[in-house]
């Protein structure tokens, strides 16, 4: 029941983008279509789940003074891996990409969970922790590469869901528009806690 | 030296393709430390000087210990190129962190606090990457890093005026804080949309 | 001292370990990922020149400037170059090929990031295909006078992959 | 004795109110929206009504949905509407200053409050955001009076030019953005590309004749910015009715006149076409109606000054090496960001400071 | 010749025509008087007298409460009645000392004439000065002699004397100068030997071009004192700005005029020092506009200090229509007042009465950030920005931006669209910074 809840809670409760506001940079980034999100989740989620599991293990064996850089060394080993491991078998993807990838080792989540989680639970807890906010970040970016995708191409998914004729708004998959739409993404999201608080 | 081509990199990485609004990069500092002026300032300067730094050691690092061509050891590490990078920026920024401390406290009071978050800002990493990405020479490096430091510093405090500004108005209220910032900055890169295609 | 030295272990171990472990890994992937460069080269070079089984490199000393294409009985169908120009966001990377008359046989955009939904529009079909047929030597967009229609709203993306492929091929023109 | 107002000094006040401003801007306009429909017919009206419409609908229902009190009467929304809608081509789809006006009045205004709060002008917002999302409907689509004079285009006149056919530049010159073409034209002179028929168009815009009718306006271009001496009339209202300020509007125009001066020509530095860049493009429009709106531009005095000059220098520089042939817009929202940040640069010495006297 | 001014400040409708070619007219002592204890900025006049005693006019009925406070005279002969609180025309409620009128107008000693009153020395001028209690008369109301004893270290050269009178509809000042020129020039003249000052000015402003012409022709003799003739801005009264109009001087920020070497006095105090020195005749009476659209015959009155305000609408006729509004003083910087209740003092300029229609609205909307108050504040600050700060309770950040150098003026609140009552929030503001300012000291 509890393991269970390791992993919910940071598919909503503790939503690293939208809630806790961490590793912007790749969502905004990659979010112009549903299929880099889809990457991008994927291989950060793989990160995840492989840094808290080692990280965990090491957890005892790692002395506090030096575990930042420790944490940062695995990381770093597993997303060079991802790195390496994409380019060799999805090129498209890896490219369009771009730095982001070697960047999963900057972005705050997976450190965070590191220091905050995986250095304190055992294994499985761990693991599941690194899923549920792996997942949790992957549908974030999906939910705004969906609307941006949506509404800057008319597709999803390369799939095309409004009528040709329509003018695809493109401002939506510029800079600008992944700004707003995360302004308002999560301006929707405070409206909806705030009503469920008041309901309560 | 082509000083035409400096030029064009100085205005292209403050203007045209600014870190923080054109490439998503540095956004937990840009969203996080620019509720006051000072305060921004303050990670401004602090983040040119760190990736100035970052740029110059990265590029050396590149140059003569990953890359096959130019390495004294002949041999391809350009696989470390992520872990090399991160690692040299964290001890960069612990180094300076002491050096300034000890050698200018006046210095360190006012930029000590913001030096540490640093190591996480995705933009010094990201500088890095980019000028190896780019094929820029040494020289080169060096001026786009800073370059980009003093991008990311101009919207920063930008922001940061524009925040403190936001203080005396009646945003919605779930619109206040974060989402709010993002519609600011969906605004600043449709302005900076301005620069885009710019040449010379 | 013993505070010292075990961090600087523990830091050192695992920095040998995932050194090691990456260059595995590299050793794994790099032969694959070399592949994939060459497949997607010769992806493109195909596909601006369709008839062609096998490509043959003529290079300067220092730098390939152009392939040579051969039909399966190894007669010359085309020539293959490449070309580069800043177009209105980034630089804009066409692969080129030419029928043995050093007429245009078709083109395709290899690299670019212009703006989506404007000059991004460079890679579609609609656009490269107007320009099999042509003559190198003289192709201009339609707005400085030429016949190459420019894509709506990105004139100069159209005039970048345009004017690259008429002064790459003007520079290569004698040696071919 | 019945009850009296005891309210705060001072018990006079001007005869002066946001509603009563807002209108005025309104009557500033219309002047400038006469000649758009003298020049461009029935459409740029039609255009500016659904922006108009758009913009109050969208205000009423936003302050509507959030349970604020409904403004829509002191005039800003209209105000909105009337400027975006001047800053399209006339021929645009009916659809373009709708969705306009529905972004420039939610993400431009209301999300951040209201009138008073928003940090960009919202009606520049709403353009930018149209021109990065459908750039292509917002740069074609220009009409012109004198289409049967020759052909009506840019693409046309640059093919005339390319064959050398000198005849009737006059005519020809009167289609399109004369704007647009002139920095085309400059471009590839100063990249060395064109021929003496290029500098002959070149030196015929900047002719006395020409900006004759850049300046009443008989030329292409967007609906507002099409007759100069339409909006220098409506702006004379407003600095009469000293709702505008001179430091921004000259401050603006002087640095444009400046530096396209040093460097918008096509003989070396100093020989820019000065009358030309200021009549064409959207410059006048912009400089007393856009730049000049209160709640985007800073405060203090040196600051509005400085507000000025950035945005002639940023139009120029975006005229002159930027993708877009207009700047004009751009440099005003880049300015408008910066606002609050030369306003705290800025601080104005109270009347009689002095520096800590040494005592 | 070029009418000096300042940078700033607004052009309000001057409302002037309503009383300003009425002569003064001697207003009838009423059968009761109030005289506050409080007429001038310091400490609280002390009553000597108790309930019951009998006082002559011009008798002393109480002492200075310090150096910086003034003594209060009786302006009639009768009974003290009540000594309390009463109506104040700040719109406060303050100490007052209730006189019953005993129809008798009894001197408490005859006037004097002292001719010779000009070779006093300086000492002996400040003393008479003191003892006949004048404050400034323009409005702040600082005890004269106060003012007139600058310390060592700040050698006055010039007095300027303030007949601006840039408040609208207030013409007490314009009828004085018109009536009594020659007794204020001699006021000027003791006030600069006094302080030992070389140079005299007299401010005017071009809409009392009558009294400019007056005193050119008077003061030709007089090679040491000149008319300033201002232009017509608001508020070109205010200390600073005249100082700035007659001799190019920036008074510095926080300091005061004597810094720069001037001392400013209002045209009516140099009045009260000359019938002071002349005539040992204390501050008992001044000059006061009653004025406003729904008045019905607006009058410049000579009225004894302590007249309730009910009287003297009464003596001017009442209004046509229900009063809306009561201004102590003028519409710029006065008073509102609640009732009809309060008294004249010795700074009361006038009381100005308003309607329905000219009340204006005081809901504020938001700030456009037009700058037009910045455009029209005298003192070159913020106003606006000010006032976000107070609003918000950053008083160090007020201060920064110069809370405590508004001269509360009211030009910004006039000018402003948005209707923001900035003046309120800046006073508002004034009082935490000034406790503020306190707590650091």
């Amino acid at each position: 029941m509890k393991a269970i809840q390791e992993f919910t809670k940071g598919i909503i409760k503790e939503n690293p983008v939208f809630v806790m506001a961490l590793g912007l940079c790749p969502v905004l980034a990659v979010s112009t279509s549903v299929q880099n999100a889809i990457g991008m989740g994927a291989a950060a989620t793989f990160v995840l789940v492989c840094s808290n599991i080692f990280i965990s293990l090491l957890k005892n064996f790692i002395p506090s003074k030096v575990r930042i850089p420790c944490y940062i060394l695995v990381i770093a080993s597993f997303v060079t891996i991802v790195d390496m491991a994409m380019e060799a078998y999805v090129p498209p993807l890896h490219k369009s990409l771009g730095i982001f990838i070697p960047l999963i080792v900057v972005n705050c989540i997976i450190l965070g969970r590191a220091e905050a989680f995986a250095s304190k639970n055992g294994v499985f807890k761990s693991m599941l922790d690194g899923l549920g906010m792996g997942v949790g970040f992957m549908l974030a970016i999906i939910v705004i590469a969906s609307i941006r995708e949506f509404l800057g191409v008319g597709t999803i998914l390369d799939i095309r869901i409004l009528p040709a004729s329509y003018k695809p708004m493109i401002a939506a998959i510029l800079p600008p528009g992944a700004f707003i739409t995360i302004g308002l993404l999560m301006g929707l999201l405070s409206i909806l806690q705030n009503k469920k608080k008041s309901k309560a | 030296m082509d000083f035409s081509t400096l030029f064009i990199i100085i205005i292209g990485s403050i203007f045209v393709n600014n870190f923080v609004i054109h490439r998503f990069l540095g956004l937990c500092p840009y969203i996080g430390v620019s509720k006051k002026m000072d305060s921004a300032f303050g990670m401004g300067m602090a983040v040119i000087f760190v990736m100035t730094m970052a740029s110059t050691i990265t590029w050396l690092i590149y140059t003569f210990f990953l890359n096959k061509a130019t390495s004294i050891f002949g041999i391809d590490l350009t696989f470390l190129r992520t872990i090399a990078f991160i690692l040299s920026i964290a001890v960069l920024v612990q180094f300076v962190e002491m050096v300034i401390k000890k050698a200018a406290p006046e210095l360190y009071k006012a930029l000590g606090i913001y030096l540490p978050l640093i190591t996480t800002n995705c933009a010094v990493l990201g500088v890095s990457l980019l000028n190896i990405n780019e094929n820029y020479n040494f020289i080169e490096s060096i001026v786009n890093g800073a370059a980009a430091g003093v991008g990311f510093t101009l919207v920063l405090v930008l922001m940061a005026g524009i925040r403190e500004r936001l203080e005396y108005s009646k945003v919605p209220k779930s619109m206040k804080g974060m989402p709010i910032s993002f519609i600011v900055a969906g605004c600043m890169a449709l302005a900076f949309l301005g620069f885009s295609g710019m040449k010379f | 001292m013993k505070d010292f030295i075990r961090p600087t272990l523990v830091l050192l171990i695992i920095c040998v370990i995932s050194g090691a472990i990456l260059a595995f890994i590299y050793q794994q992937t790099a032969p694959l990922i070399a592949e994939n460069k060459l497949k997607a080269e010769e992806a493109a070079r195909r596909l601006v020149l369709p008839d062609a089984e096998f490509f043959k490199p003529v290079s300067d000393s220092s730098e390939v400037l152009y392939y040579e294409g051969y039909s399966a009985d190894s007669t010359l169908v085309g020539y293959i170059f490449s070309c580069v120009q800043y177009g209105y966001s980034s630089d804009v990377k066409t692969i080129v090929g030419l029928t043995p008359e050093l007429m245009i046989s078709a083109i395709t955009v290899v690299s670019q990031a212009e703006t989506p939904g404007l000059g991004a529009n460079c890679t579609k079909d609609d656009f490269t295909a107007q320009f099999t047929g042509k003559n190198p030597d003289n192709i201009y967009v339609d707005k400085d006078g030429g016949d190459i229609q420019s894509l709506t709203g990105a004139t100069i993306t159209t005039r970048a992959v345009t004017n690259a492929i008429r002064d790459a091929f003007q520079k290569l023109q004698d040696r071919l | 004795m019945n009850l009296v107002n005891v309210s705060s000094s001072p018990h006079l006040h001007e005869q002066v109110n946001v509603r009563r401003v807002m209108w005025t801007v309104v009557i500033a306009l219309l002047p400038a929206l006469i000649a758009a429909y003298l020049f461009f017919g029935w459409r740029s009206i039609l255009i500016t009504i659904l922006g108009v419409v758009a913009a109050v609908g969208t205000e009423a229902l936003v302050q509507f949905l959030t349970k604020r009190p409904i403004t829509i009467s002191d005039g800003s929304a209209v105000v909105t509407g009337m400027l975006l809608a001047f800053n399209l081509p006339p021929l645009t789809p009916w659809w373009i200053p709708v969705v306009g006006s529905i972004f420039a009045i939610t993400i431009g205004k209301q999300i951040f409050g209201g009138l008073g709060y928003n940090p960009v002008n919202p009606a520049l917002l709403g353009r930018a955001f149209l021109m990065a999302s459908w750039p292509i409907q917002m740069t074609t689509g220009w009409a012109t009076k004198l289409a049967n004079a020759g052909v009506a285009t840019v693409s046309g006149l640059k093919q005339t030019l390319i064959t050398g056919g000198n005849a009737q530049l006059q005519n020809l010159i009167t289609s399109a953005t004369p704007l647009n073409l002139a920095q085309q034209i400059r471009g590839d002179i100063v990249a060395g590309t064109a021929g003496d028929s290029a500098r002959t168009i070149f030196h015929q815009l900047s002719s006395l004749d020409y900006i004759k009718e850049l300046f009443w306006g008989n030329i292409g271009g967007c609906i507002g910015e099409v007759s100069a001496a339409a909006l220098i009339l409506g702006a004379a209202i407003l600095v009469y009715k000293h709702y505008i300020e001179w430091r921004i509007p000259i401050g603006y125009i002087g640095t444009v006149a400046f530096l396209s001066w040093m460097v918008g020509g096509i003989d070396g530095l100093f020989s820019g076409p000065i009358l030309f860049h200021i009549f064409s493009g959207g410059l006048i429009l912009g400089a007393f109606f856009m730049a000049t709106d209160m709640v985007t531009s800073p405060v203090t005095k040196n600051g509005r000054l400085i507000f000025g000059i950035g945005c002639g220098l940023l139009t120029v520089v975006i005229r002159t090496w930027g993708g877009y042939p207009e700047g004009v817009s751009y440099s005003i929202l880049i300015m408008n960001i910066a606002t609050p940040l030369i306003d705290k640069l800025t601080p104005q010495k109270t009347f009689g400071y002095r520096k800590k006297s040494n005592k | 010749m070029c009418a000096k001014t300042f940078k700033g400040g607004i052009h309000p409708h001057d409302y002037k025509h309503f009383s300003n070619h009425k002569a003064i007219e001697i207003f009838p002592t009423p059968e009761k008087l109030y005289i506050p204890l409080v007429q001038h900025i310091g400490r609280p006049a002390v009553p000597i007298v108790k309930v019951g005693d009998e006082v002559k006019k011009g008798q002393k009925i109480a002492e200075a409460g310090g150096f910086v406070s003034i003594p209060m005279h009786s302006p009639v002969s009768g009974k003290v009645t009540k000594i309390g609180p009463y109506p104040h025309p700040t719109g406060t409620i303050q100490h007052a000392i209730e006189i019953e009128n005993d129809g008798k107008y009894d001197w408490i000693s005859e006037l004097q004439d002292d001719e010779n009153y000009y070779s006093l020395s300086s000492d002996k001028m400040k003393e008479r000065i003191q003892e006949a209690g004048i404050c400034g008369m323009g409005g702040a109301g600082f005890p004269t002699h106060v003012k007139l004893s600058p310390p060592e270290n700040r050698p006055i050269d010039t007095v300027i004397l303030n007949g601006v009178e840039c408040e609208p509809y207030l013409t007490s000042d314009h009828r004085l100068m018109l009536e009594h020129p020659e007794e204020i020039i001699e006021g000027l003249r003791i006030i600069m030997k006094v302080l030992g000052a070389k140079r005299g000015y007299i401010g005017i402003e071009l809409n009392k071009k009558d009294v400019i012409i007056i005193f050119k022709q008077m003061l030709r003799d007089h090679k040491n004192i000149n008319v300033v003739s201002c232009q017509l801005r608001y508020p070109q009264g205010a200390e600073k700005q005249l100082i700035f109009a007659a001799t190019k001087r920036k008074v510095p920020a926080g300091g005061l005029p004597m810094d720069v070497g001037v001392v400013v006095q209002n045209v009516g105090t140099a009045f009260a020092i000359y019938e002071a020195l002349r005539y040992h005749k204390p501050l008992i009476e001044r000059i006061t506009t009653i004025s406003g659209a729904i008045v019905n015959e607006p009058k410049n009155l000579k009225v004894p200090i302590g007249t309730p305000l009910s009287q003297l609408l009464e003596f001017c006729g009442g209004t046509s229509e229900d009063i809306a509004k009561i201004i102590s003083g003028g519409p710029m910087m006065g008073f509102a007042l609640p009732d009809l209740e309060a008294p004249a003092t010795k700074t009361t300029s006038g009381f100005v009465f308003m309607g329905e229609k000219e009340v204006v609205d005081t809901t504020e909307a938001t700030c456009l950030r037009c700058g037009r108050c910045v455009d029209a504040c005298p003192m070159n600050l913020l106003p606006s920005f000010i006032a976000d700060k107070v609003k918000n309770g950053q008083y160090e950040e007020a201060m920064k931006l110069g809370i405590l150098d508004c001269i509360e003026c009211g030009s910004c609140g006039y000018v402003c669209p948005s209707h923001i009552q900035l003046v309120q929030w800046i006073k508002i503001g004034k009082i935490e910074a000034n406790k503020l300012k306190r707590q650091d000291k």
